[in-house]
């Protein structure tokens, strides 16, 4: 994030099942909301910039950084720094919620403060099988920020939050938006959400932006 | 003592002796250790065999003490030990036990299948010694070959096994050697074999031609043959 | 009553078991993640040790640390050391044949946990060893805890090949199996029982030792009660 | 060459390997779901034939199995059945040596998987039984398939406890690890590598088999790779 | 189903850890949807019915069917014929879509159409890790009815779908509801979700019904 204006420039092709995923976007220091029918490739898509499957061709950039590029060696996932919230979450089922929390922690002040607006303080010594779903997926949220990501990914975050948990959740993420200016994509099936939340919206459809 | 090949203050002496000396060596290396007092002795235990194997491989013995002259020439022949400290020094005979609640005896080996047992303990005549002495005599008494024998037959591989079946009675009857009694009482001897039946059996000694102190163990090999010696080995059953 | 042992049992098993363990994993989890034409070839050759009897086993590996053999001449140039005969060459014997059972479990605990919770971790910038140690590893716990175990059991009661390499000489390599053995051997049966019965609670206190301090240092979470 | 040790070796590790797999698994099974004061007593009760010598173990046996042992006895009044000096001792030798290998494993894999989807089974109406078999054992097979590998080649390679109580008797109870012992033990050299590049091909193909059979029946979920 | 009017009686109570959840609840032929913050015990309460955690004491009822009674055994889950979705959807991971559906299916010729109208026809032969979210939650749906449970309990069963085939979902369940005329228990956090599909709302804070 030194210098100019950070920047995740993600462009390429797979080929899924039943369709081939094109995609082609630039996202600067803006929040992105991505919807689009189940199955239209969003968590590819996602999977794809933060190195946990590959495109088949292309190139994905973060600021200065390639992250991949066709035939090349993509770089390792442990060194993109990209915050993400897997849709299921994948906590580690032999931590309890803090020490899941702690794995990564880079940014302890803002974790501590996260913690209680959120409202998952009184579970810090719970296992991740010991937690509700919405509070699991709350758990995940601090522990992709906990990190200070130079980008954020986010596949769904709020879905198993109720009304009220879920505006706060919303405005804490905008708020650490405001701070840290980074580039964030937000997969989401609100459009109430999108809305809210995006600077921009990204429409998918059967792997192509519509 | 002279050694003049060795400046180190205490020497060791590692002798390999086959498993059925080991009540013997109880007794002998006390002695050694008193007419050798800076001489550290280590035994090493095994079947003749795996003994003379390890010895092939280069395991670091001294002396070696086998139950069979077929392991000694064997070293011999591929120059493994020095042939001029070659002794014999102890010899044993073979014996036909039963359990001890065994009610008869038989006074001959011709009546072995007159008896009613099902099943006869005996060594693998292929490795282990007693078995082939065994052997032996059933074929000089032309036994051998006979099917209703061979379908009573149970081989083991040491003379252990052999005691074991016939004490827990699950064999009627074994040959073992007769120094392989003292150690059990549950069984007894039925018939004591005639040393005319097969080769004689006779526990050679030799001093293994990679040893660092050959002229210790040479003397210590000698020392086996004195009467000291020879009394313990007539108390464990080893004639002399 | 002499000690030795099981003193010498304890050190044998112990470094045996370290090793084991350090190795079987290693090797488990290289090979569990790549799929190549030799695999199978390699992997049953390492399951060799538990097919063949212990005594074969021990012949080879006379043949191959034997003064002249392979290895033994190299070590015994090099480091003027000699393995038959010591205490060393029993941990060798015990070594590979408990290597089976550790390999097999850490291959098979290494597929049993879901992948993406090791990208998780990535994410956080964790390098490999990082997420080895603190993901890997203790979800993999379980299968790996049972081969520990199975190879602990196993190089504590190795005798056919250790007889063989070791050989038995009393006070320097003469292990509680070894001394059940001879002590069997030679009418001893008091003896006998006695290192039975301590080569039991040797493993009953293993058996409790490591469940109690897997369970305090690795394994508290238990997402299946 | 006479080959009977190879139809022998396969016929008792064979029927071996079965029995241990249905108990292992039941035992694990029950103990794995139940906590209670003498669990690990038993548990390491059943690790016991992995720390003793083989001889030792078969030594044990022959002394309950025996003529006038406590079950040999009753076994001969009831069926005038004798199992020393058979190959059914052989087979209880295998079973009781390898059984410690086949539970440790299927313990650790039955703790391994995710209850809940057992449960969503059980939601669905379906009877234990069929829960079991449809679910539980194909969760748990990855370790289950590790214990069967180590289970066949322990009871494959078998020999202090099988040579004890079953005796070596030509044809009728020389397994292939008999004939190598034996071979080895009497310098006959080439028959004994032929045995053990025997037994290694078994192996090898029993390896290969149970994964191929396996990835076919049983385990066709790939949720890792 | 025979005879009179389907009836789920629950009335429970159950500590958990920072505070005791109380139920009283009837639920006759109809759909109700329990609403409420993150953690409040909707989940716990599913469970209850279903069977697979039990109260401390109290009684649940199902038609003639005691499932539940302070100090009885518990009747088995297997035997009391409750369809449930669960929040984690709890696929079989080793069996492809067809043979998850197939595993309890009692209903043939519904779970045919049912395929065909929530879309996941294309997916049959994937297995549940190569399917996405969304597409994961419909097949837990169709699995869930295709055994024709005497009653129903879906937990945030359209959380991962997005607008469209939401409504498809939803109105097929309202659907298949007037056909069987069981009782339905429905967990949302989607206000407007809880207004369309339920006959009544229960809302839900730390563990009381309010
Ligand atoms: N591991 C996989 N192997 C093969 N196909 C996959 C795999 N994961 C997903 N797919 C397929 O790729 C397509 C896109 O999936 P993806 O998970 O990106 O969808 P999505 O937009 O995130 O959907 P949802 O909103 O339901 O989560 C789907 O058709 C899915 O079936
Ligand atoms: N296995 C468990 N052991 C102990 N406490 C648990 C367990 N499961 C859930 N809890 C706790 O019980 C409470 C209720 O959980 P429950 O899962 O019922 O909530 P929920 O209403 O379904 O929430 P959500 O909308 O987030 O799914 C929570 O505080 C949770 O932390
Ligand atoms: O295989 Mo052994 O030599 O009886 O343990
Ligand atoms: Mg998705
Ligand atoms: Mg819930």
């Amino acid at each position: 994030m030194t210098g100019a204006c950070a920047v995740l420039k993600v462009s390429f092709e797979k080929s899924l099942k039943n369709y081939t995923l094109h995609i082609d976007l630039s996202v600067g220091e803006e929040i992105i909301t991505l919807v689009g029918p189940s199955g239209s490739g969003k968590t590819t898509i996602l999977n794809c910039i933060a190195g946990v499957s590959h495109p088949d061709e292309g190139i994905i950039q973060l600021n200065d950084k390639v992250l991949y590029e066709t035939s090349k060696k993509p770089l390792a996932i442990q060194k993109r720094n990209i915050g993400y919230l897997f849709q299921d979450y994948a906590l580690f089922p032999h931590m309890t919620v803090e020490k899941n929390i702690q794995y990564g922690l880079k940014d302890y002040k803002l974790v501590e403060k996260l913690i209680d607006i959120v409202g998952i303080k009184p579970l810090m010594d719970s296992y991740p099988h010991q937690i509700s779903g919405g509070e699991k997926q709350r758990v995940a949220l601090v522990r992709a920020l906990a990190t200070k990501p130079d980008a954020l990914l986010l596949d769904e975050p709020f879905s198993a939050l109720d009304e009220k948990t879920r505006v706060e959740c919303q405005d804490e993420l905008l708020r650490i938006h405001e701070e840290w200016k980074i580039p964030i994509i937000l997969v989401t099936h609100h459009m109430e959400e999108a809305k809210k939340m995006g600077n921009r919206k990204i429409q998918l459809n059967k792997g192509k932006i519509i | 003592n002279p050694d003049n090949e060795s400046d180190s203050p205490t020497k060791g002496v590692t002798i390999s002796a086959a498993t059925s000396l080991s009540g013997v060596l109880e007794e002998i290396i006390p002695l050694l250790e008193q007419v050798y007092p800076d001489t550290t002795i280590t035994v090493n235990l095994g079947s003749s065999g795996k003994l003379a194997q390890q010895i092939e491989q280069g395991a670091p013995t001294d002396i070696f003490l086998s139950a069979d002259q077929q392991y000694m020439d064997q070293l011999e022949n591929k120059q493994l030990i020095l042939p001029d400290s070659r002794t014999n020094f102890a010899s044993n005979s073979l014996v036909l036990i039963g359990s001890s609640e065994t009610s008869y005896a038989l006074d001959d080996l011709n009546y072995l299948l007159s008896i009613d047992e099902n099943q006869i303990a005996i060594g693998n005549p292929n490795s282990v010694p007693a078995g082939k002495y065994a052997k032996e005599a059933l074929e000089n008494k032309d036994l051998w070959r006979l099917d209703n024998l061979q379908s009573q037959l149970v081989f083991a591989k040491d003379v252990r096994q052999v005691l074991t079946y016939v004490s827990s009675g699950n064999a009627g009857l074994g040959f073992v050697y007769k120094s392989d009694l003292n150690r059990d009482e549950s069984v007894k001897t039925i018939l004591s074999i005639d040393e005319s039946l097969h080769s004689p059996i006779i526990y050679p000694a030799a001093v293994v031609s990679t040893t660092s102190h050959p002229d210790i163990a040479k003397e210590m090999t000698k020392f086996l043959t004195s009467s000291e010696v020879q009394q313990i080995l007539d108390k464990y059953g080893f004639e002399s | 009553m002499n000690y030795t042992p099981l003193w010498l049992s304890l050190k044998i098993a112990g470094i045996a078991t370290i090793i084991v363990l350090i190795m079987g994993i290693f090797l488990a989890r290289i090979l569990s993640r790549n799929q190549f034409p030799g695999k199978r070839i390699i992997e049953s050759f390492l399951l060799l040790p538990l097919v063949l009897p212990p005594t074969v086993v021990g012949f080879g590996l006379l043949f191959l640390f034997g003064k002249n053999g392979p290895i033994g001449s190299l070590l015994l140039k090099w480091f003027d050391f000699q393995v038959v005969f010591t205490w060393v060459g029993a941990v060798i014997a015990a070594i590979v044949v408990s290597f089976p059972l550790m390999y097999q479990s850490a291959a098979a605990s290494f597929g049993q946990y879901d992948k993406n919770i090791e990208n998780a971790a990535y994410t956080m910038g964790s390098s490999k060893w990082k997420v080895f140690w603190t993901v890997s590893l203790p979800l993999a716990w379980p299968g790996l805890l049972a081969g520990l175990i199975l190879t602990f059991a196993r190089a504590l009661g190795e005798f056919g090949a250790t007889l063989m390499i070791a050989g038995y000489i009393p006070n320097q390599t003469e292990t509680i199996p070894l001394a059940i053995y001879f002590a069997v051997e030679s009418g001893n049966t008091n003896e006998a029982i006695f290192w039975v019965i301590g080569i039991s609670m040797i493993g009953f206190a293993a058996l409790i030792w490591l469940n109690w301090w897997s369970g305090r240092n690795i394994l508290r979470f238990t997402n299946n009660q």
